[in-house]
């Protein structure tokens, strides 16, 4: 793999930049793999990355309709957190916050990782519960969360202006959370394929899955059809969040997922005036502001399932309306670009990691805003799929809970609907 | 926002309904009689169709009367839109 | 002020919900002041006395001045109704106001998602929408609206309404 | 001032009658009234007004506006605002505007360093370093040097923000040649219209050039059409509305910058139109060459908008730079503006179709301009011929590049229409619409006002439905020549004069980033533009975007359909938040509901604060030099030791009525009511489908078939939806109606020891004897002066009347009350007190016990899970999940070993108090009035079986021991209540 260094820069810039070797190769496809994997998002580059590095399993294709990186990762709103509420997520989180952390140096490529803390803004009782039992399981986890009073609140974010005494909402406390981070999610994509590839594994871009294909004697899976033909794998993971039953309904695979659009929005590009992410989980509001200076802005789920890629104007007004409320001065601020994306969503709103019903297919799935699982969840899936196991962190996200209704829970997972 | 046709009212702005999940089929006079595995799937797997989906809305801020649309999930085109009797 | 209107609450009005067939309704409250049953949704039928509003499949209102109420219960009789037919009193569940003048119009497409252009809502329409975010009775009267929210928001709707017209 | 040079002597749509002078960067200047800040700075010959983003490189005026992709300014003082593009903002007295992202200014920008540096610095560069020691060493000054203006800090504006909704039948946008009379068109035939465009009055492309409408010029046709839209009622007409978005089912959104509305400062329109034509005209393409950033390079069109509409004359001596045809008119405007036209570079090989009139300029055909010379302002091209390579120098300090017309399809495509390459027109234009929308004119890739014209008619009638004997006669126009145009994505250069050609100049990207990208791998259009931040600027690129397009087309070999574009998203332009919120704001923000009451607590000194479903309530009621545990201690002794009275306004109430309802009743709840007898009440517990507690309340029988049921607070609009689903999906063949009455009815509740003998002191027909009148009974009579619906049902566990009356005597009972009530030193108790008390008798709460993951089972409601009927919602979930008795968290007693120390509610339990997993956690922790210690309730993993164990709450700093019981710490056999 080419190294990348201010000093490579330099070599380079000598030579006008013309001998940068390409960050993946596109080699022709394969008629067999030991593992194909179906999406190159961020779950199914890591995971690739993971098999290869940790499993050794490098005969492995991704395969992408689109161009790779350019799904939910491409559309997401950066926030890396591990401030969950239950035992059976938290220790996840925590380790994908982790991994993430060693992740630039590991992969030779900047991510931009700005560890950067994330303050959840207070505002009822109720709320406030819900999340000190965040802290008090988290700290149980080593994932810390510490409450601050409202000065103190105010002093870390001077553009929190609202939600005074006399205001509809009143800020009744901030609870911080050191860990969380942003970074660049293009990067995150890039550096996994860089260096999947760099390992062996072949990355396929404009190569739709069109079907599965099971075994006609025992019905295990046993390859994909795409749009450049039939390739054969006795182990296939569909890691592609929100299509996920897209792909397992061709063989009739019911799974407990619906698909929603989540979108979100960046306002124009202006000098630094926020340095963490704020949270507003009691009116549905998060952001951050990213290092080219555009505050990137999410809120809540639209109703209704969608494969659109949508921009609900009354979803979208509901959020800008509740930052205002909190950031009065922002009203002068502009919008500069909004987006939305597809993410499927389980029956109890917590992921699935798992095994199917049908022997040697993996999905990896019900991620809401998967991105700060990315490391983690692949990690896990290619312990999964090169062991046969589930690994102890995503044991409780198997398919199986739901056999017996044993649902995970998990409040809150963004912001408050 | 979508632009609902409600039954009673005509076609009224979506702010106005709340939506109610994918159509299930009716339940079942007496659940205890069904097989607890197609019970669980009633209860946790709906229709996730990349196409017409059917699903229902309450018309909250309306008439409030239940109906049930045909709604295209890529293209959010309405098909068609019906009370149940 | 930026609009040419007037907005004032409205005192307590005299109102009975009425459910069920209309045909039991009808045998039910047998009295000549109540008004013809409207045949067409979201649209009212008045005499001099009572207001009769369709707003819903097979929900009715009926509403008087205040002073009426006694002859309203007394004609409809709630508590003996057939068991078909469901009569409540609901008059002070509702709280009443009142957006007159030429600019009234410019008020509601401020607060209300609806098309109340005159050619899809007439003289005599009226319906439940969205105002401000909360279910509200939209009625047109003359020169103007009149809205109707549920009384707990009543507070909520003079504030809103304020704003619009700040 | 050195107006005389750089202003016309006459002509244009400025107001020379008013002068107005205006700060920029620091020096005051005039200008006139009509002027845009760009236009006012060329007439006062300031032709430096921007640095770039990345290399700091000087740079000018570009375009004339929306599109202008070079000098972005912020507004400082009143109209506080940033990154606003130079061409948008309107002069006006006090004005005062600088450049953003330079320091001190354009003319000497300290960060200018970044040019020398530029070839260390390529595209992407920063993934590729800034990786030691780490990302944060670099971060702050990597953020410092980012973000182009600085945000607003104090908002002064004049007036509010209005959002509101409208209905069309037909949206025109865009009211240039094409709009207008489509507009009319419509108009005349009666449909409902509304006509929205961007700019500061109607006319679009024709408020820039000459042509002759009717024998007229131009602006009087466009005066004349839009009086007589004006004339008509059923015709909306907008300016300076920019029509951003366009969503699903036709909804478009637009935001007017000034409305004539006294107080409203800026207006937000949700427009749903029957039909949309997308009048939005078309944008010019830049040109990709050598230094073509350098102030003085300006778009062709640009110039014919300063010449014509401004009077203004951006330069001297003049050179033009096309690939197409539309030059000419350029050429014709500026020699009649006085400028000195010295060539015309004409790129396209083997035309000739130079207009008659324009014949005595020297036109450079197949020629190409290769690079600019001049640094803060052009001073020469040298220009070459693309067949001989043969340069030639030409001085010149104003360059007019035109690389051709893009329709202006955003809003097309953000309509899901999809566009499609059209070779011989060198762009992409609409294809199929999926929605009700068609594009028209210009935007539709006509380019001849005749026909621009007769298309808008044509597809008006067609969206109205109408036929050919609608039509409205055109105007008389002036023979126009066809466009003609040859691609040209970028000149043919070096690879060192490649990284000066700026391809994106807002955001610094040369044709050498493109490029590196490709040879990186990343040559899918959004690789390129996400590795390159091409088109990803204030003005997403509208000017650049097919450039780069056709720049990695011509890298790969193929046709630039092969590419694709990259996804048109919302806004069009810029817009202010503000905006969107409208009149949403500070109290309103959220709903809030009062009951009767509120403005008497209030007085009486309440903490009031939201109880769920959007209510406010009082939470306690603090006296003087009381602390909030003393306050909450006073009322919870009141209620066990006195007489209290409580709100209960807000419980959520239903009258049930039809041959069905007990069905419905019984589907609803887990237990039977078939044995409740009229006039009496039952507790039940409501279960959504998964089996998890979702509800409960009490349920009154008024007669048969005919009940009221009464909800939590937070829940009575999601039960009254629960139930309407049910009814209406599921049973329609059901005859039930059900009435919401919660506001029907306030009620106040008196609880305490002392409760009969003050409503005996009240004064009512109502036998009050325990056997009239039992626990759980409904009893209607007066009370008081007061028509009332007395129930006796118990939150707290003591002894309680719940006195309900109509809304209107709420205010009038509860004075009655305090006043009979003095000698019984009542008082009134908020639900911080009612907290207590529930958590004495272990009385669940919603929130606390049932946390959305509880069953009944687990809160040892056993009791209460009917084993007699065979269906109800939740039971068969409930069955499925606790078949092979799997552990589960139940409801437990605590009572920590410390009387004295209260615990977090939420606080966990684990095993031995290590920091591991939990295996349960404190759901209500309360100073018990009635023992005088600290009491818990929990749920602890089979905590039912573990009774007397003593367990571990583990704090962040230390660990709490406490003692396991059963759920109640007072009156377990509940005779106080049944007193």
């Amino acid at each position: 793999m080419q190294p990348y260094s201010i000093f490579s820069l330099a070599r380079n810039a000598l030579s006008g930049h013309q001998n940068w070797s390409k960050a993946w190769r596109s080699p022709p496809l394969k008629k067999r793999y030991d593992v194909i994997i179906i999406g190159a998002g961020g779950h199914g580059l890591a995971t690739a990355y993971y098999l290869a590095k940790n499993h050794g399993i490098t005969n492995v294709a991704v395969l992408e309709k689109g161009w790779l990186g350019g799904g939910n990762i491409a559309r997401n709103t950066v926030t890396i957190r591990s401030n969950y509420m239950r035992d059976e997520s938290i220790p996840f989180y925590v380790k994908s916050v982790k991994l993430y952390e060693g992740l630039t140096k590991e992969l030779n490529y900047n991510l931009m990782y700005s560890k950067r803390s994330m303050i959840d803004v207070v505002q009822t009782y109720p709320k406030l519960r819900e999340i000190k039992r965040r802290m008090y399981n988290g700290d149980l986890h080593n994932s810390a969360y510490e409450r601050i009073e409202v000065d103190e609140l105010r002093r870390r974010i001077p553009y929190l202006t609202g939600g005074g005494p006399e205001s509809r909402l009143p800020i009744l406390a901030g609870m911080v959370h050191p860990s969380a981070a942003v970074c660049r999610h293009d990067a995150v994509a890039w550096s996994y394929a860089r260096a999947a590839d760099d390992r062996g594994v072949e990355i396929h871009q404009n190569t739709e899955v069109l079907k599965l294909l099971r075994n006609s004697t025992d019905g295990s899976i046993n390859g994909v059809e795409t749009n450049h033909g039939t390739v054969y794998a006795d182990k296939v993971a569909v890691v592609v969040s929100g299509h996920t039953t897209s792909i397992t309904d061709t063989i009739g695979l019911k799974l407990p997922l619906k698909s929603f659009n989540l979108s979100a929005f960046v306002s124009e590009p202006v000098k630094p005036i926020i340095d963490v992410v704020v949270n507003c989980p009691d009116i549905g509001v998060y952001l951050s502001q990213s290092d080219k200076g555009e505050l990137v802005i999410g809120g809540a789920p639209d109703a209704g399932q969608s494969f659109r890629r949508d921009i609900k104007q009354h979803v979208f007004e509901d959020a800008v309306c509740s930052m205002l409320e909190l950031f009065p001065s922002f009203k002068r601020l502009k919008l500069l670009r909004q987006w939305g994306g597809t993410l499927d969503i389980a029956h109890d709103a917590t992921p699935i990691v798992s095994q199917t019903d049908v022997q040697g297919l993996y999905v990896s799935a019900g991620w809401w805003g998967g991105f700060k699982a990315v490391p983690a969840g692949g990690y896990t899936l290619a312990h999964l799929i090169a062991k046969n196991e589930q690994h102890e962190l995503t044991a409780p996200f198997s398919l199986n809970r739901f056999k017996r209704l044993d649902f995970i829970l998990e409040a809150g997972t963004t912001t408050a609907t | 926002m979508l632009k609902i046709s409600c039954p009673f009212c005509g076609p009224r702005n979506e702010v106005e309904f709340v939506y109610g999940g994918p159509l299930k089929d009716r339940r079942p006079d007496d659940v205890s009689q069904i097989e607890d595995s197609t019970w669980i799937n009633y209860l946790t797997v709906p229709k996730n169709p990349l196409g017409p989906v059917q699903e229902r809305w309450w018309h909250v801020r309306g008439c409030g009367c239940w109906f049930t649309i045909t709604r295209d999930t890529r293209s959010h085109d309405i098909i068609e839109s019906e009370v149940e009797s | 002020m930026g609009y040419d209107v007037k907005i004032q609450r409205l005192e307590l009005n005299a109102i009975i919900d009425l459910q069920g067939d209309p045909k039991a309704i009808k045998n039910w409250i047998k009295d000549v002041d109540l008004p013809d049953f409207p045949d067409i949704p979201n649209s009212s039928s008045t005499n001099q006395k009572f207001k009769l509003y369709w707003v819903g499949l097979e929900h009715w209102l009926l509403r008087a001045e205040i002073e009426l109420e006694d002859r309203l219960l007394e004609m409809t009789n709630p508590s003996a109704a057939p068991i078909e037919v469901s009569l409540v009193q609901v008059s002070d569940a509702f709280k009443f106001f009142e957006v007159i003048g030429p600019d009234a119009a410019e008020i509601i497409s401020i607060a209300s998602p609806i098309d109340h252009h005159l050619s899809v809502f007439p003289d005599n329409g009226v319906s439940y929408t969205n105002i401000f975010g909360i279910k509200g009775l939209l009625i047109r009267v003359n020169n103007g609206f009149e809205i109707a929210v549920e009384s707990s928001y009543a507070d909520l709707m003079a504030d809103f309404l304020q704003r619009a017209n700040a | 001032m050195s107006k005389d040079l750089f202003r016309q002597p006459q002509g244009g749509l400025i107001d020379r009658s008013q002068t107005i002078s205006f700060q920029f960067n620091g020096t005051t200047y005039q200008g006139y009234s009509g002027d845009s800040l760009a236009s006012a700075l060329i007439a006062n010959g300031v032709f430096l007004t921007a640095r770039s983003f990345k290399y700091h490189r000087p740079r000018g005026i570009v375009g004339s506006g929306y599109e202008e992709p070079s000098s972005l300014v912020e507004l400082i003082g009143d109209e506080e605002s940033g990154n606003q593009p130079i061409t948008r903002v309107q002069i006006r007295p006090g004005l005062n505007a600088r450049s953003v992202n330079c320091w001190p200014s354009p003319n000497f920008d300290l960060m200018a360093v970044n040019q020398y540096v530029s070839k260390l610095i390529p595209a992407a560069f920063y993934y590729k370093t800034f990786k030691w020691p780490n990302w944060h060493f670099f971060e702050p000054s990597i953020r410092r040097a980012a973000g182009l203006a600085s945000a607003p800090k104090n908002i002064h504006h004049q007036g509010h923000y209005e959002t509101r909704y409208a209905h069309y039948d037909i949206l025109i946008v865009g009211a240039g040649p094409a709009g207008l009379i489509a507009a009319l068109q419509a108009a005349r035939s009666g449909a409902r219209v509304m006509l929205a465009d961007d700019g500061l009055e109607s006319g679009g492309s024709l408020l820039s050039q000459h042509v002759k409408i009717d024998g007229k010029e131009a602006i009087d046709w466009v005066r004349e059409t839009t009086a007589s839209l004006d004339a008509m009622d059923n015709v909306t007409r907008l300016t300076e509305a920019t029509v951003w978005a366009y969503r699903e089912h036709n909804l478009l959104v637009i935001t007017e910058r000034s409305p004539a509305t006294q107080n409203v400062f800026q207006r937000s329109w949700r427009v749903r139109a029957k039909q949309v034509l997308i009048a939005t005209g078309a944008i010019e393409r830049n040109l990709v060459f050598a230094n073509n950033d350098r102030p003085g390079v300006m778009m062709a069109s640009a110039i014919q908008s300063y010449v014509n509409r401004y009077a203004a004359k951006p330069g001297k001596r003049a050179v033009l730079f096309a690939n197409n045809s539309s030059i000419y008119a350029v050429a014709r405007d500026l020699r009649a503006s006085g400028v000195e036209l010295v060539a015309i570079i004409d790129s396209r090989s083997n035309v000739n179709d130079l207009p008659e009139d324009l014949q005595d300029i020297q036109v450079f055909r197949n020629y190409v301009v290769e690079q600019c010379h001049g640094t803060k302002r052009l001073r020469a091209i040298t220009i070459k011929n693309t067949e001989t390579a043969e340069k030639t120098k030409i001085d010149c300090d104003l360059l007019g590049i035109s690389g051709g017309w893009n329709p202006t399809v955003h809003l097309f495509s953000q309509s899901r229409g999809k566009v499609k390459y059209d070779a011989n027109l060198a762009t992409f234009i609409p294809g199929e619409s999926v929605q009700a929308c068609q594009c028209i004119g210009s935007a539709s890739a006509i380019f001849t006002l005749q026909k621009v014209m007769q298309d808008a008619v044509q597809k008006t009638l067609q969206a109205l439905d109408l036929d050919q004997s609608n039509a409205i006669l055109l105007p008389q126009l002036e023979p126009e020549a066809e466009y003609s145009i040859q691609a040209l994505w970028h000149v043919d250069l070096n690879e060192s004069l490649c990284s000066k050609s700026f391809i994106d100049i807002q955001n610094d990207v040369t044709l050498s980033d493109v490029h590196l990208a490709m040879r990186e791998g990343f040559d899918a259009v959004e690789h390129v533009k996400r590795y390159t931040t091409a088109g990803m600027g204030i003005d997403q690129g509208k000017t650049g975007n097919l450039n780069v397009i056709g720049a990695i087309a011509l890298k790969k070999g193929c046709a630039p359909d092969e590419i694709g574009t990259t996804t048109f998203r919302s806004p069009f332009v810029p817009i202010e938040f503000g905006a969107l919120t409208g009149t949403r704001e500070g109290s309103v923000y959220l709903p809030y509901r009062h009951t009767s009451i509120t403005q008497w607590n209030k007085d009486h000194g309440a903490e009031m604060y939201e109880a769920g479903a959007r209510w406010r309530r009082p939470g306690y009621y603090p006296r003087s030099g009381e602390s909030f545990q003393e306050t909450v201690n006073r009322e919870s002794r009141v209620v066990r030791e006195g007489l209290a009275v409580y709100d209960g306004a807000p419980l959520g109430k239903f009258e049930i009525k039809g041959p069905d309802a007990l069905k419905l009743i019984d589907m609803l709840y887990t237990n039977n009511f078939d044995s409740l007898k009229i006039g009496m009440g039952r507790y039940g517990l409501m279960l959504n489908e998964d089996g998890i507690i979702f509800d409960d309340g009490v349920t009154f029988k008024l007669a048969e078939n005919h009940y009221i049921m009464s909800t939590s607070t937070g829940n009575a609009d999601a039960v009254n939806q629960h139930m309407e689903f049910f009814l209406q999906t599921h049973r329609p063949d059901w005859q039930v109606k059900i009435t919401t009455i919660t506001t029907q009815w306030a009620n106040a509740t008196l609880c305490g020891p002392k409760a009969r003998e003050m409503m005996q002191a009240l004064g009512t027909d109502i036998d009050l004897s325990n056997e009239a009148f039992p626990f759980m009974a409904m009893r209607e009579g007066k009370v008081g002066d007061f028509k009332a619906r007395v129930c006796r049902v118990s939150f707290t566990g003591e002894l309680s009347f719940e006195i309900n009356v109509r809304s209107r005597d709420s205010l009038a009972l509860w004075e009655t009350i305090m006043e009979v009530g003095m000698p019984f030193n009542i008082s009134p108790v908020g639900s911080e007190s009612n907290h207590v008390l529930r958590v004495e008798k272990g009385f669940l709460s919603l929130g606390h016990e049932a946390d959305g993951t509880t069953t009944p089972f687990d809160l040892g409601l056993n009791w209460i899970m009917s084993k007699t009927k065979t269906d109800y919602i939740g039971k068969k979930a409930n069955e499925i999940r606790l078949a092979e008795n799997p552990s589960r968290w139940q409801l437990v007693g605590l009572l920590p070993d410390d009387p004295n120390e209260l615990i977090d509610e939420s606080a966990p339990i684990t095993p031995g108090g290590r920091r591991e997993a939990s295996e349960g956690f404190v759901t209500a922790c309360v100073w018990s009035v009635v023992h005088n210690r600290v009491i818990a309730l929990a749920l602890l993993e089979n905590g039912q079986s573990r009774m007397d164990e003593t367990i571990y709450i583990r704090r962040k700093d230390h660990v709490v021991t406490a003692k396991v019981t059963a759920p109640c710490f007072y009156d377990a056999k509940g005779q106080l209540l049944r007193s």
